[in-house]
């Protein structure tokens, strides 16, 4: 199957932008009218696959990106020896999950839920791209408001935020704390404070 | 201390701690009994007071709940059931985020979709988008106090940035010119006026080397300098010269104990 | 035409890389022999072409790279130029104010005012031209300085830095802090004085 000159175009505008593009930036650099632009990645991504090729094309949080299907991933990583994501630990785990769910929310905010300061832990988050600056608050010391990345879609292999779990319900949350379903973790001690 | 910390690492935090405690001892989180939990939580990080820095967060967390236990214990209880409310709400905010956290953790994969860098080309034409200066002043308002930074000041820093070094080859040769005049000296003489670090290291520098090429002796106790051999003195200086970046250092010490 | 797995891999090798990769690391990581790669490199190329795809495998002083075919340039060069012309984030505007308030200045004291870490805001300001290098700072580790460029004074419509909005005064400001709650620090006038 070959591809049509738009979506050739399409894959090369994908191709040297690298990151994730607004496809209202695509209608616009392609000339094309904005409804076809998702029509216009299926096309690629068939083609891509009638053509066992590696790449793929990508949606994030409504945005298009060009990447390389996760069968790949063996190869590329040892390519560009690029560290394989290190496991999160327990600490960043619980801070990037409470700015996935309240964004934008600030250093305080995250250090209030989890009683224990979480500046580091935030700063960790940045550095590995799963978190960003979302621009200052209009409170009192005009904090800093942080906010989830694309990375952070992509780690966790979801389109948009809409696909993250549903939060617990007080319920759940309360029921959770008391029959204890940490229990085991912190008999045995291995609850993992290093990052 | 060594067995506390380990006893508490294994927690995130007093809310951590608190959590745990509430299902070991199967509390009601919706209606905790604030005695108990306080008695246990103080059990819990008796030993702890000692190292303030680590265990802040537990003390503060104990000072709280011994206060809404105090409050409680008053006529007027509205104050300490509105704080156990309160409590309770973030133990069970707190709850929940750890249930999410641990659903998300399954989620995360180390091998995600791979990207690359963006094509890197000199396009050669800069950022063009017009802004009015009145983003500049917004942005700076944006800053708070911070904003108002001083410049840089160096003078601090100068001490270190331009610290004096002293060459060993400068060292050496005061050493041999204090020994021309005197035939032998003690080692004491030589560092005795010396007050700057960079110096006594380079003129103790100086003296092993003037040893090792066997230019000078040192005495068995190793407190005294000689000469090792007089027909070497005419030439020493001869060599230093051609050492160009020390020359103009050099002939200025000459100067200075020659006037001295 | 489709792929087969090593050109596959080969190809999504070469996208993930992006400069160009030696034919011994390739060899190595697809684990073939050293002599079999140009002729995947052909296959892959080929395939290309069947498909009329906008990429190429390209030889660069022996040396194999992925890139867009020429007949696609214009596409590309409106993509990049797109993404040098993305709008200033809030972060990058503060960090471009304190630049141009206090050059030179280095990142320590960019980030020092911020109170976050903005080395990567500072150098998308430097890719955007609107930023440069003014050499090194008499400091411990003579650390690179920055100032703003002609393409700043362009950007906003300035002839020189003279034109620079005035900065509130103290007393403006300590009205601002009154209004906005921000700090006390603001009436003795030295906030950030310390490194």
């Amino acid at each position: 199957m070959t591809l049509t000159d738009k979506a050739a175009e399409l894959e090369a505008l994908l191709f040297a932008s690298g990151d994730p593009v607004d496809p209202l930036k695509i209608a616009d650099l392609l000339q094309i009218d904005k409804g076809a632009v998702p029509q216009l990645a299926d096309k690629l991504n068939e083609c891509y696959t009638d053509n066992s090729s590696s790449l793929a094309v990508i949606v994030l949080g409504g945005r298009y990106q060009l990447a390389v299907k996760k069968e790949y991933a063996a190869v590329v990583q040892a390519a560009v020896r690029e560290k394989k994501n290190a496991p999160l630990s327990a600490p960043a785990m619980e801070a990037l999950t409470i700015i996935a769910y309240n964004q934008p929310v600030t250093k305080s905010f995250v250090e209030h839920i989890r009683g224990v300061d979480s500046s580091g832990v935030v700063n960790s988050l940045v550095a590995k791209g799963l978190v960003e600056e979302a621009g200052r608050l209009d409170l009192p010391g005009k904090p800093i408001a942080y906010r989830t990345t694309d990375t952070f879609l992509r780690c966790f292999d979801i389109k948009s935020l809409d696909e993250l779990p549903p939060l617990p319900t007080r319920a759940d949350a309360a029921s959770f704390a008391q029959d204890g379903g940490a229990d085991e973790d912190i008999q045995d001690g291995k609850g993992g404070d290093d990052m | 201390m060594a067995e506390i910390r380990y006893k508490l690492d294994v927690f995130e935090g007093p809310l951590d701690l608190l959590l745990h405690l509430i299902s070991k001892h199967k509390l009601n989180i919706n209606d905790i009994p604030i005695s108990s939990l306080v008695d246990q939580y103080l059990e819990y990080i008796t030993d702890i007071s000692d190292d303030m820095e680590y265990a802040g967060e537990f003390l503060e967390m104990a000072a709280r709940l011994i206060y809404i236990k105090t409050v409680s214990l008053l006529p007027q209880r509205e104050e300490g059931e509105k704080l156990k409310k309160e409590l309770e709400g973030r133990l069970i905010e707190y709850s929940a985020i750890k249930l999410c956290a641990a659903a998300l953790s399954g989620m995360y994969t180390d091998t995600p979709y791979c990207v690359r860098e963006p094509l890197k080309i000199d396009t050669a034409e800069p950022y063009s988008l017009r802004h009015s200066t009145a983003e500049l002043l917004a942005a700076y308002g944006a800053l708070g106090r911070k904003a108002k930074g001083s410049k840089i000041n160096t003078a601090p820093f100068q001490v270190i940035v331009s610290k004096r070094f002293v060459s060993v080859t400068t060292k050496m040769v005061y050493i041999l010119k204090n020994l021309y005049q005197t035939g032998e000296c003690t080692l004491k003489d030589i560092f005795s006026d010396m007050t700057d670090r960079s110096e006594r290291v380079a003129a103790f520098l100086a003296v092993l080397e003037l040893t090792r090429n066997g230019r000078i002796l040192l005495n068995e106790d190793n407190t005294r300098i000689t000469f090792s051999n007089s027909e070497y003195s005419e030439d020493i200086f001869s060599d230093f010269d051609s050492d160009g970046a020390e020359e103009s250092d050099t002939s200025e010490t000459l100067n200075a104990s020659e006037q001295g």
